[in-house]
């Protein structure tokens, strides 16, 4: 097994390429270190990007923010800025293991590691994200929800590799949540996830709202049945519940030794109405 | 000749205060050397090649092409290994069978459980090692397997073992049996009892195998010289033990094997037992270098012992006004691969905590395709009291009496004859349920979806083999030799406390230390909670041969009669002016001319101590339900405990907030989770779910001392009954904040969640 | 003659017998005396047995002495973890 | 197999060793540096037992390659204290009881240093979650919440 650590994107990409299929990408490594100390991932080269700058970068731009993907995930808690207009983003990746893991670990990585429970997916697909990969024949963009095909597999083809995540511009009095569940309070892996994003007018009713559910599907899933129910309400008590119905009626989950398929649906509906109460409450401090 | 000292109540300088612990900056820094910390120039590296199956035979093993891989040094297999007789057999006073022990080492004519031990091998590196485990071939047929222990007693389930019949049952069962032994203990007359109940309460409750869940995974360095002798290196909780038995699998003479313990990284009973250590000593005799040995955490969780798991049923019966006056068990236990389950202590200690007339328990020892389980903090004890305890409050509540109360109505005190044999000596029983009660806790005030629950538990306590030496160095220190291991909880120095508390000197001048297996004579396990009652009695009789001993040594020197010199703060003084007057010696001035007067002065201790004293405990916990998620958290807790003395509060604080800790664990997430192909699906920390620090409040401490008559300071013993109760408290809390009897552990948000939906559902 | 006592648990290597009287100075005496009326047992008696001597629990003391009007109980050898 | 060279800073002093590059950075802590105090648990970073400190982020060996090491400035509990003087946290810990078997005391004690340094006043429960990647199994927490605490308020200098 070879290391590399090339100093430019371009490099990069030369590296992945020229490795047909041989070659992982290395980021912050706590997936990818445990899928090759156990055998079950046996690479013949390492492509560390954390010394490209572009990728190790978190850009404020055109109101919104380019998260390099190489960027870790304490670096992404401690940005304040970022956190004041993305809290349910931070929410999610919070989640992603201890802080030892968060030290290394990044948001990318929990992006193209593509586990259906992927802590801070559900928040991006939320807040309407967008992946910039870089590959061979240039660069192109994709929203997040597209991103991830299923367990493992996402859309990035051969020698292309995730440059960065890009934030929309947020509009006024928006707010957004993550909230999972977890038999421990920590050091789990997520059983059900729910991200709400939502948009109120200066009334308070609720103009535009994604919800998006983890861990209860193959890849995590944008939910508009269960956004509609926020739309055009105060988030009310009946909009709540029938956020939570749309959201329980949206899963198609596993049993495993993680949970049941009806403890997932039941508590799909319990997150989504729990993170869109937090949803709002930002949005309302959210001049 | 067992060896008693009585307790004496007198006034205490040291024992009972907190010193700071020997082993601490050790620990601190980083010096401290554990299992994995040991090295030896030229040593090799050794892996074990594991089952992936749960029930095979094997057809065959070929090793040839991990031998020829450049950097292999050695491989073993089940035919390096003698056939051990299926008959149990001493070492040192543990009777194992060795059928079995090799068995389990070593895969022998089939594999019994995912990650049983196939060939181990021995390679310049760990990434050579690996390798060659890739290499070695083996061929497998494939057998139907069974891991619950109620389909495995049933007629027609796979057989573990064709040659086992059921022990315990007349007439001889002529069919073999996965049931390797029945047992039954009773007294009275229960069919009466339960006549005479006004009420009775029967539940049938089920338990997952949890893991002691130690830090450190096994690990040990063996070096085999040509000349037939071996040193060993490695965390354990018993190296005597160790030696015994590496020594009989092996066929070599005990004192050809030199054990020195590492420090610990956590044992908790899963450490009582060889692994690896005969294998690695195996691979240095073939291949003539050191070799090291190092689980992996997954090798932890797939190949050593995890507790068992059961199937109990309680029926107790009682009287209108309180009064038990029947009460039955049936404890199945998975014994895993290998008969010998804890059912027996656990039956032992099922209703121990009360007085009843009329008894029966009933346990199975049952094989299934599982690891072998092994000792885990009170074995067995925690799985029957979850049971018994739950089935209590149940009554206390159908009759309308305060839970505490109604277990002090019926609660075992001094003199209680117990359904297994002797009649119990002084306990303080009574007195932890009597503390739990004017304890705030109990008393707190509570939120909606919140509840309270007690439960309390028993435990023997044991003595058996203890050694040490107690060495008066020139400048007056000592140098105590111990021979049983400091498995986390301080016992080094509690041993010092005592010491110095005998001979009337600082603790800092007692320099205690663990000596390897050719300091001393055979040392029992560190296990029964056992180290400061037995160790401490053979530290306390060293310490007076030395006092006796200076006091004759002084008795020549100043030229008075032996009667005249007294023994006092640390001095030799005039016993009574009358009969001699002398200028005092301080141990310093002794220990100076020692040499010069007769050669230098030690104590010894070699006993198998008696007399151990029951431990009790009561538990107090208060939870939060979660409606919606079935989650729980735990609020607050309080641990109430008798340990007769706490010769160090601190270590016994810690034994006690552990303890509780580990059972919250178990009650709550902790399970082994198999596949229907009986493999472990979560061999990990990250679905094996032991509980973080966030998931746990601050843990409350009542130390009760009611002495042991049979120490000399009082002690009882106190690491394992604080992991008996909290299944139990937990279970009982939960029924008080949502009124659901969860009978099913862990008590996992799924679990709670499914009974709120179905009592929901139930209501309509 | 000392009053002897099995633990339930040993009822099937006795035919049954829970009680009897020997005629035993010490525990050594009183596994051997055991022994021999019940082979059964033997195994027992040397895979874990503790004996309750007037209600004081002694393991593996072979040794210990027991009196005339001793009451003696046998129980199995307790480990622990 | 072709080894790499790497050059780092290890509690300030110049290191240099060669690896694998499969190897992880806690394997050439304890294999090739011989610095065996940072201990492994479970080696897929759910424990915290070989928590270190790589230019001032508190992070789990057994989940970096060594390789990876190269340049950077590493810290480990043998660096904690300061010639005789232990570290106020691992003074702390001795007086509390805060430890028992020491297995995972090496990854607390780097784990609430790092805490401290962003943190001078943390609550008991910021330490609780802080310390969540770290598993004891001996202790129950208790003492450790207790220790960490006293040892930022003695830190503080209140």
């Amino acid at each position: 097994m070879r290391y590399e650590a090339p100093k430019t994107l371009e490099g990069a990409i030369a590296l992945l390429s020229a490795a047909n299929g041989q070659a992982r990408l290395l980021a912050g490594g706590t997936d990818l270190l445990i899928q090759v100390r156990s055998g079950r991932a046996e690479p013949g080269l390492l492509v560390d990007i954390k010394a490209i700058p572009e990728l190790r970068s978190i850009v404020a731009e055109t109101g919104g923010y380019r998260i390099g993907a190489a960027v870790t995930c304490m670096e992404l808690i401690e940005n304040e800025a970022f956190a004041r207009d993305w809290p349910g983003i931070v929410d999610g990746v919070k989640l992603i293991g201890s802080i030892q893991v968060k030290g290394r670990a990044t948001m990318g990585g929990n992006l193209c590691n593509a586990s259906p429970a992927a802590d801070s997916v559900p928040a991006l697909i939320a807040a309407g994200a967008v992946v910039c990969i870089a590959g061979p024949l240039g660069r192109r963009e994709a929203p997040v929800k597209d991103f991830v095909l299923g367990p493992g597999r996402t859309s990035l083809g051969n020698g292309e590799l995730v440059a960065s995540i890009q934030l929309p511009r947020r509009a006024p009095h928006s707010g957004d949540a993550y909230l999972r569940f977890t038999p421990r309070t920590e050091m789990d892996i997520a059983v059900v996830g729910a991200a709400v994003n939502l948009t109120l007018d200066d009334k308070g009713v609720c103009r535009h709202a994604r919800v998006s559910l983890g861990a209860v599907a193959a890849r995590a899933l944008l939910v508009p049945e269960a956004a509609a129910a926020l739309v055009g309400t105060k988030v009310d008590e009946a909009a709540l519940q029938r956020l939570a119905a749309a959201a329980s009626a949206a899963c198609r989950p596993i049993d495993d030794k993680r949970g049941t398929k009806e403890f997932r649906i039941k508590v799909a509906g319990v997150m989504a109405r729990r993170a869109a109460v937090i949803a709002v409450e930002r949005a309302r401090r959210q001049s | 000749m067992s060896t008693m000292l009585k307790y004496e109540k007198k006034e205490l300088k040291i024992v009972g205060t907190r010193p700071l612990r020997p082993d601490g900056v050790d620990k601190v820094t980083g010096r401290a050397r554990f299992g994995a910390d040991y090295n030896l120039p030229g040593q090799l590296i050794g892996k074990v090649l594991r089952s992936p199956h749960a029930h095979a035979r094997i057809v065959s093993i070929d090793t040839s092409a991990a031998l020829a891989l450049p950097g292999v040094k050695a491989v073993v297999t089940r035919d390096d290994f003698a056939e051990m007789p299926d008959e149990m057999a001493a070492v040192g006073e543990l009777m194992i069978n060795f059928r079995d022990v090799t068995r389990n080492m070593m895969a022998r004519e089939k594999v019994l459980y995912d990650g049983h031990p196939l060939a181990a091998v021995a390679a310049t590196s760990e990434s050579v090692a690996r390798a060659a485990l890739a290499l070695i071939k083996v061929e497998y047929e494939v057998l139907p397997h069974v891991i619950d222990v109620v389909e495995a007693m049933k007629p027609g389930a796979p057989l573990l073992n064709e040659n086992q019949y059921t022990q315990g049952v007349k007439p001889k069962p002529d069919r073999p049996s996965n049931v390797a032994k029945r047992l039954e203990y009773g007294r009275g007359d229960v069919a009466a009892g339960f006549k005479e109940a006004d009420v009775i309460v029967e539940r049938e409750f089920n338990t997952k195998p949890v893991h002691q869940g130690y830090i450190e995974p096994q690990a040990c360095l063996a070096s085999y010289s040509a000349d037939g002798q071996a040193e060993l290196w490695t965390s354990t909780q018993g190296h005597f033990v160790f030696r015994a038995q590496c020594a009989k699998v092996l066929q070599m003479d005990v004192s050809k094997i030199r054990v020195t313990p590492t420090e610990i990284g956590g044992g908790f009973g899963g450490k009582n037992n060889i692994y690896n250590e005969a294998l690695a000593i195996a691979l240095s005799r073939k291949s003539n270098r050191p070799v090291k040995m190092v689980m992996t955490r997954e090798e932890v969780f797939r190949g050593t012992g995890p507790t068992p798991g059961a199937n109990v049923k309680v029926k107790i019966g009682c009287t209108r006004d309180g009064k038990i006056t029947a009460a039955e068990a049936e404890l199945n236990f998975q014994a895993g691969a290998f008969p010998g389950s804890p059912v027996n202590q656990a039956s032992m200690c099922a209703f121990t905590r009360y007085d009843l007339a009329n008894v029966r328990v009933v346990g199975n020892d049952v094989t299934v395709n599982r690891p072998k389980v092994a000792a885990y903090r009170a074995p067995g004890a925690p799985i029957a009291v979850f049971g018994v305890e739950s089935v209590i409050d149940e009554m206390a509540k159908k009759l309308g009496f305060d839970p505490i109360e109604f277990r002090l109505k019926n609660a075992a005190r001094e003199g209680t004859q117990t359904y297994y044999g002797p009649k119990l000596g002084p306990i303080g029983y009574v007195q932890t349920l009597e503390a739990a009660r004017a304890h705030p806790h109990y008393s707190a005030p509570l939120g909606p979806n919140q509840g309270r629950g007690i439960a309390t538990g028993f435990w023997f306590n044991i003595g058996n083999e203890t050694t040490c030496s107690l060495n008066l160095q020139e400048d007056g220190s000592l140098t105590l030799v111990l021979g049983t291991i400091d498995v986390a909880g301080g016992s080094r120095a509690s041993m010092a406390m005592m010491v110095a508390e005998e001979l009337g000197i600082e603790f800092e001048r007692v320099r205690p230390i663990v000596g390897d297996t050719s300091t001393l004579g055979f040392n029992f396990l560190t296990a029964g909670s056992r180290s400061t009652f037995a160790s401490g009695m053979a530290c306390v009789i060293a310490a007076r041969q030395v006092i006796e001993k200076l006091r004759q040594r002084v008795a020549k020197i100043r030229e008075v009669p032996l009667e005249a010199v007294a023994w006092k703060d640390g001095h030799a003084r005039p016993a009574d002016a009358k009969v001699a007057q002398f200028a005092p010696m301080s141990l310093a001035e002794i220990a100076r001319m020692a040499g010069k007067t007769g050669g230098t002065i030690a104590g010894h201790a070699e006993i198998n101590a008696q007399g151990a004293g029951p431990g009790f405990g009561t538990h107090i916990v208060d939870v939060e339900v979660d409606r919606q998620t079935g989650s729980v958290k735990i609020l607050r807790y309080t641990v109430v405990q008798d340990v007769g003395k706490a010769i160090h509060p601190a270590y016994v604080e810690g034994q006690m907030q552990g303890g509780a800790a580990q059972g919250i664990g178990w009650a709550l997430n902790e399970e082994y989770v198999y596949g229907d192909d009986g493999v472990l699906q979560n061999p990990g920390f990250l679905d094996y779910r032991v509980p973080v620090a966030s998931d746990l409040p601050r843990i409350d401490t009542v130390i009760v001392e009611v002495p042991n008559p049979n120490h000399p300071y009082g002690v009882r013993g106190c690491g394992e009954v604080p992991i008996i109760a909290p299944m139990a408290a937990i279970a009982n809390a939960i029924e008080n904040a949502v009124g659901l009897r969860l009978c099913e552990q862990p008590f996992s948000p799924p679990r709670v969640l499914k009974a709120l939906d179905d009592a929901a559902a139930a209501k309509g | 003659m000392a009053r002897i006592a099995l633990s339930s648990a040993l009822a099937p290597y006795t035919d049954g017998v829970l009680e009897l009287e020997l005629e035993v100075a010490n525990v050594r005496q009183l596994f051997q005396a055991l022994g021999e009326r019940y082979p059964e047992l033997r195994q027992h008696l040397e895979a874990g047995i503790a004996v309750a001597i007037d209600n004081e629990i002694y393991q593996d003391a072979l040794l210990q002495p027991i009196a005339r009007d001793s009451e003696v109980i046998l129980i199995s050898k307790i480990a622990g973890g | 197999m072709a080894r790499n060279h790497v050059s780092a800073t290890v509690n300030g002093d110049q290191v240099e060793f060669l690896c694998e590059t499969g190897q992880t950075l806690l394997e050439a802590l304890r294999d090739e540096l011989r610095l065996t105090g940072t201990k492994e648990g479970c080696g897929t970073g759910d424990c915290g037992a070989c928590s270190v400190i790589v230019d001032g982020r508190l992070v789990c060996s057994c989940l970096m390659l060594a390789v990876e090491a190269e340049g950077k400035s590493i810290e480990t509990v043998e660096g904690m204290a300061t010639g005789e003087t232990l570290h106020p946290l691992q003074r702390k810990f001795i007086e509390h009881a805060a430890l028992q078997c020491g297995i995972c005391t090496p990854g607390i004690l780097i784990a609430a240093r790092s805490l401290l340094e962003r943190n001078p006043d943390p609550t008991e429960s910021e330490v609780r979650y802080w310390l969540a990647g770290n598993l004891c199994r001996c202790t129950g927490y208790h003492k450790i919440i207790d220790a960490v605490l006293d040892a930022a308020r003695e830190m503080r200098g209140d």
